[in-house]
């Protein structure tokens, strides 16, 4: 029990103490920053909170993309290590191929997608899901083969078809490096997202509020909508941990 | 706020800059040239080539100046740039800079190369956008981020409601969307997308165009721009680089096809067709008809004001700017006296 | 018992190939094994006794030489399910409790839940873990997850039972007990077991016949039959017979 | 083996080259798109574009390759010193991590000005950002390696008493090196994006500057050009890696048992 | 031998909490340990043997009771290193050769080079795998993967041997000349030994003293001294006090 309030307390003591001092213009002192520049915390919340309305409207927008992308994006990634599991001779090239998106660059693949989905939020699901497909092929790829000594053996005595071998071996072990995924992708599915709204035929969304408004020199505006992005990115983060502590509680990394 | 702003330039102009603040006098004289660092807002192309030309003819050297030209990006912002020290000098457009000045940024204007702006609202002719009036009711694309305010005065200036009678769209820097029919209209500059429809099979005669400078809602586009505090301790080297660009201007808009080649091979990005037609337009609004070529730079102040005002009146500016304060011609008339 | 053998191998070989290292782990085995009888495998530490066991079992092709079970090939034998084996390190999948640990086979096996529950409630008795079926491998003793492993082999009721050093980790006493419960077992269903010891004695209270290899490379050395009467008694463990034979495997191997 | 693997190679070639010719013959003459050649342009023009301009491509590649590289060498060590550091202490790994993920949050436009201000230097602000975004999946595979470590293997350790280091040197960092080559088969044609995105920061060539410009410029055939360089290089980079796991984790490759 | 005790263990209790669960392992062991002594201890699998263990060696913290290791915590003593462990799995390195896991703790201590290969050298043939120094240990036997945890743990020659069933995969004639090579080992350096195994006959064979652990919860159920000569001999195993002592233990076993 202990444990669990340290758990939280320090990381929010740390971000305290980090508050204040932007707050009190520390980083501005050490950095050479003006005020303009980089607001503070506390015009950066009341600008969130005058624009409350407008700002959780685009978040919502922002972050169904991402997760629709992001589920999407890992589905298929994981689709694409199951078959490169089960059909090694063959699958195995799929895990190259899908890594090659992973170097197309975001600033690309949005006009790519702006042509295939005329909708926002077609062309924010599209990038997305380009974008998390690798992490997540090539983590549960690893997943699903690195077992324990002799645990496929016992399956094969079993006569267990693939399936099986599946089911029960391949993705119980598969979990944690799976979960890896998950939090990789989260963070890059947020970014994406956001990124991909710089180039939308649309006017809303977090990322269109953060380059109009850091173009516009609206700062505060700008960091508002960093800050919300930020803060759901790691809320979505904490609730992907939360359940990999319930998933793989077996496991090495939970204790 | 004060004291912090002071030490703040000491130590951007000692690391970034000391070695032209120190050796400025004595510079010319003795063959070592200042350093010098120029912003542009944008990928290098003919949109800058006063600047490649002067520098390539050898003009800054002339002046005593060896000028870098860092090419802009998409996650560049000039005023930024400026303001951090990584560039002396950056070329932007006037209602942003406003926006930063209000902000609080010690930036000025110091010279106005482009006198008219370049935008133009392109539509198909099948569309019927023939006046401003006809947008009612049209999905019309903008690249926002402080580019939308000349399509903001001309919406409202021909009676309709941005919000209400039609459709604003954000544009990704490419016309696909209007060859697609994604968007009945699309903001696009002479000098570069619109150009780019006619080389990519539109003719001019399918196409209907807007210009901002006909309707009366034309705001001003690329200056010249730096801090308050370089321009104080860099004058003459400030002076002598608006020279060395002038001259640069001049001969580019004189003979564009030169210019634009001499961009193409600086930094050979678009297709040399390109740059050549970029060239021809952008000298038609460095040097519009009528406007002495000797006194490219020159800031029309009701042009300022024009811009302020609608930057004001749609919404950048939350109040009325200092157009005195922002702007700083001292440099550029020193410029041009010669 | 029936006079074709049930397991027939013949002239096996294995031969480790790492980087151009070669490692013989056996050569030219051969060996005969009726249906239902009980084999015990002994053999100094790395003589290839687990490998044959796996050549058995279909885990892995021997480099020359044949196995054949009831006339087929180990892989349709293993195919038909009718293995069951205890692996030298327990194997327990770390995501499923005890219980669920042995329950796995017979999920496979698509066993009714009913069936499955009295199945797992005997063997959880049996080998004495009632208490721990809720708790995860790791939270085990080295003796108790071995335990798992046996009882895991049992619940599917194989045909052929192959059990490598399955009493290793265990004290003498649940050692004993185990072993009885086995020859209980064996003797109500009429299972072939190859069993892997390194306990003379045991092979000796358990076997039909024991089989000694010898190392490097491994080859049959010496098979000796059982002949004490069954079933056996704790008593018999002390008889002048036992001890002889004991002995006898003992010199078998020394003479190695 | 080799046979076996060539022949995969071969098919899956051939299998994505017929996928694209497929749906860009499908868009161009069966939906008769007018934006087909936006949308999907034949893969074979691509090719040929790039075959047409293949010196400028080829450098600009190159630049972009040499620049990505050290962006993933940065990366990549900033990923594992981070992941080394929170798995040494829980307190660092409590208070970094979530840090580390807002961090990831921040888009480079807001980041670039503030880095530019720091460091006042574009070639160095422009390995930072090239390091902070490929860092991440590094430092999440090789932490997710190292708390993955299991617990007997550290108890030796512990039973001698070991430094910190040499706990790290002989027990963490080797089992954590099939963790690591996950991350960096992630991070690799991640850094070639960062290296893109980074030549947007103003520089003077790449293949990021030949995209920008492409884009801007309606050039398509070059932009096309320029994503499937883009791409075979990522592919590449993960290749390259691969090469590397098979021969730095030399115990790995004798696997036993086989399967239906 | 000196009179006061190198290891005191007072009270110690043990109790692992899962969830709620509690699973008493050790419940009041008390024990004092002499300098220079051979102690086993036996008992039934799950009662509680790894866990003393792994308290002593500072691996695990009693939920109650104190342990003295000269005098010091056994935190202490872990940090002057003087402490060898065979643990019960053989916990090797999957990416160090049979060689390079012996030579680890030496690495660990830097231990010269020359000294190091002069150490692993002896120890390689005491365990007979000389030959199979340069392979990987999942191209080991599992006899052979322990012997490797054996011969790691001693490499350091540790003051205090703690060692958890080491001979358990280990065939008889192996298993008595590592009987015989530990006690050669253990008379020339005075090392303390605690050594848990399931043979009885070992126990006495080996040791001082045996201790006798009872199962849930985890108790001293009873203390044997083997008043057998030293040297221990073969011949001893078949005289009628190692016989006597091996009942008497068994007996107390029994009681449980
Ligand atoms: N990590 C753990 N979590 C929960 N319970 C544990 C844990 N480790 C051991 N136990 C329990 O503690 C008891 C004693 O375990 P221990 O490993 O000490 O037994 P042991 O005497 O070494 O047995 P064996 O001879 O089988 O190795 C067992 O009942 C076991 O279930
Ligand atoms: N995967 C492998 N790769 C290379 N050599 C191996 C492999 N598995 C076993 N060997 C070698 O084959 C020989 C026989 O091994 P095996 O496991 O069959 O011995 P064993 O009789 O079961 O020994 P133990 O009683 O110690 O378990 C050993 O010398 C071992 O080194
Ligand atoms: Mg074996
Ligand atoms: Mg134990």
């Amino acid at each position: 029990m202990m444990k669990k309030k340290s758990d939280i307390l320090w990381p929010l003591g740390f971000g305290a103490v980090f508050l204040i001092i932007w707050q009190l213009y520390g980083f501005h002192r050490l950095l050479d920053l003006k005020p303009f520049q980089l607001p503070v915390p506390s015009e950066i919340i009341m600008t969130i909170f005058k624009n409350l309305e407008k700002v959780s409207g685009d978040c919502l927008l922002t972050v169904t993309g991402a997760i629709a992308g992001m589920a999407i994006g890992s589905a298929i990634g994981f689709a694409v290590a199951v078959t490169a599991t089960l059909f090694p001779k063959w699958g195995y090239g799929g895990l190259t191929v899908i890594s090659a998106f992973n170097a197309i660059p975001i600033v690309a693949l949005s006009p790519i997608m702006n042509r295939w989905f005329s909708t926002g939020m077609g062309q924010k699901i599209g990038v997305v899901t380009v974008v998390t497909m690798a992490a997540m092929a090539i983590n549960a790829y690893r997943g699903l083969n690195d077992l324990k000594p002799f645990s496929l053996d016992l399956m094969s005595s079993y006569a267990a078809d693939k399936r099986t071998v599946f089911f029960r071996l391949r993705l119980p072990s598969c979990l944690p490096s799976v979960f890896t995924a998950l939090k990789i992708n989260i963070t890059s599915a947020m970014i994406a997202a956001i990124v991909s709204e710089y180039f939308a035929a649309s006017t809303s969304g977090l990322g269109f509020g953060i380059k109009d408004s850091l173009r516009k020199a609206e700062m505060a505006m700008g960091w508002s909508y960093i800050t919300v992005s930020a803060i759901v990115g790691i809320i979505l983060y904490l609730i992907i941990q939360a359940v990999e502590r319930r998933a793989i509680k077996w496991h090495a990394s939970q204790k | 706020g004060s004291s912090s702003s002071s030490d703040s330039s000491e130590s951007s102009s000692s690391s970034s800059k000391s070695e032209s603040s120190s050796s400025e006098s004595s510079s010319a004289a003795n063959g070592k040239l200042d350093k010098m660092t120029l912003q542009l807002k944008w990928l290098p192309q003919s949109q800058f080539m006063g600047y490649y030309v002067a520098k390539v003819k050898g003009y800054y050297e002339d002046e005593g100046i060896d000028l870098e030209i860092l090419p802009g990006g998409s996650d560049i912002i000039p005023e930024q740039q400026v303001y951090n020290g990584v560039a002396d000098v950056g070329v932007t457009w006037v209602s942003s800079l406003l926006k930063y000045q209000s902000q609080g940024w010690e930036l000025k204007e110091t010279a106005q190369i482009f006198q008219k702006s370049a935008m133009l609202l392109v539509s198909k002719k099948a569309a019927g956008i023939n006046t401003p009036a006809d947008l009612k009711g049209k999905k019309v694309g903008s690249w926002f981020g402080g580019n939308e305010y000349e399509l903001y005065a001309m919406i409202e200036n021909a009676g309709l409601d941005r919000e209400k009678d039609l459709t604003l769209v954000q544009q990704d820097y490419t016309m696909d969307q209007l060859m697609n029919d994604e968007i009945d209209a699309a903001s696009a500059m002479t000098y570069n997308e619109y150009g780019l429809l006619l080389e990519s099979g539109y003719k001019e005669e399918d196409l209907n165009k807007l210009d901002m400078n006909d309707y009366n809602c034309a705001m001003l586009e690329d200056c010249l721009f730096s801090t308050s505090e370089w321009l104080g301790k860099n004058k003459d080297l400030y002076v002598r680089f608006l020279r060395a660009s002038i001259k640069g201007w001049q001969d580019a808009c004189e003979n564009p096809e030169e210019a634009g080649k001499i961009v193409y091979e600086a930094d050979n990005s678009v297709s040399l067709d390109h740059q050549i037609y970029m060239a021809k337009e952008v000298a038609k609004l460095v040097v519009p008809e009528g406007f002495d070529k000797a006194k490219i730079g020159y800031i029309d102040m009701n042009a300022v004001k024009q811009t302020a005002d609608y930057a004001l009146k749609y919404g950048l500016l939350t109040q009325a700017a200092n157009i005195d304060e922002c702007v700083d011609s001292s440099c550029w008339e020193e410029a041009v006296k010669q | 018992m029936n006079n074709t053998p049930e397991i027939t191998i013949k002239n096996v070989s294995m031969v480790y190939n790492d980087k151009g290292r070669d490692v013989t782990a056996l050569s030219n085995v051969s060996l005969e094994i009726q249906k239902g009888e009980f084999i015990s495998l002994l053999g100094p530490s790395g003589c290839g006794k687990t490998t044959l066991l796996r050549i058995i079992a279909d885990l892995l092709q021997p480099t020359s030489g044949t196995v054949e079970v009831c006339g087929k090939s180990p892989r349709e034998v293993r195919l038909e399910k009718k293995y069951g084996i205890v692996f030298q390190s327990p194997v327990l999948y770390d995501w499923r409790t005890v219980r669920k640990n042995i329950c796995l086979p017979l999920e496979l096996m698509k066993i009714d839940k009913a069936e499955q529950n009295n199945r797992v409630d005997a063997l959880l008795e049996m080998i004495g873990l009632e208490k721990f079926q809720n708790h995860y491998p790791n939270q085990l003793s080295g003796g108790m997850q071995q335990r798992v492993g046996i009882a895991r082999a049992l619940a599917i009721q194989p045909e052929i039972l192959l059990m490598d050093e399955p009493f290793s980790a265990l004290d003498e006493f649940t050692r004993e007990k185990l072993n009885e419960d086995l020859l209980r077992i064996w003797r109500k269903t009429n299972k072939t077991v190859i069993f892997v010891t390194h306990s003379i004695a045991e092979s000796v209270f358990l076997s039909d016949r024991v089989c000694v290899l010898s190392p490097h490379p491994g080859r049959l050395s010496a098979v000796v039959d059982i002949d004490l009467p069954r079933p056996r008694t704790k008593e018999m463990r002390e008889s002048p017979e036992f001890f002889n034979l004991v002995t006898k495997i003992r010199n078998s191997f020394e003479g190695v | 083996m080799k046979k076996n693997k060539a022949t995969a190679a071969l098919l899956w070639t051939a299998g994505v080259v017929l996928l694209w010719e497929g749906v860009a013959f499908f868009l161009a003459n069966i939906l008769h798109d007018k934006m087909a050649n936006a949308k999907l342009p034949y893969l074979h023009s691509i090719i040929y574009t790039i075959a047409a301009n293949f010196s400028e491509i080829s450098n600009a590649a190159l630049i972009t390759v040499s620049k990505a590289a050290t962006g993933f060498a940065l990366g990549a060590a900033a990923g594992i010193m981070l992941a080394v550091i929170m798995s040494i202490s829980k307190t660092a790994e409590k208070i970094a991590f979530p840090y580390l993920i807002i961090s990831q949050m921040i888009p480079v436009l807001g980041l670039a000005p503030i880095i530019f201000n720091l460091v006042r230097n574009m070639d160095l602000s422009r390995i930072i950002i090239a390091a902070y975004l490929t860092f991440f999946p590094v430092a999440a595979n090789m932490l997710g390696g190292l708390k993955s470590v299991e617990p007997e293997k550290r108890e030796l350790m512990y039973s001698y008493a070991a430094k910190k280091r040499s706990v790290y040197i002989k027990l963490m960092l080797p089992f954590s090196l099939p963790y690591l080559m996950t991350g960096l088969k992630i991070a690799a044609p991640l850094s070639i994006t960062a290296s893109i995105l980074v030549d947007m920061l103003g520089s003077k060539g790449g293949i990021g500057v030949k995209l920008l410009y492409s884009l801007y410029g309606g050039e398509k055939d070059i932009f096309w050009a320029s994503v499937l360089v883009c791409a075979a290089i990522g592919m590449l980079s993960c290749f390259i890696i691969i090469l590397a796991e098979k021969i730095l984790i030399p115990w790995k490759k004798t696997s036993s048992g086989g399967e239906e």
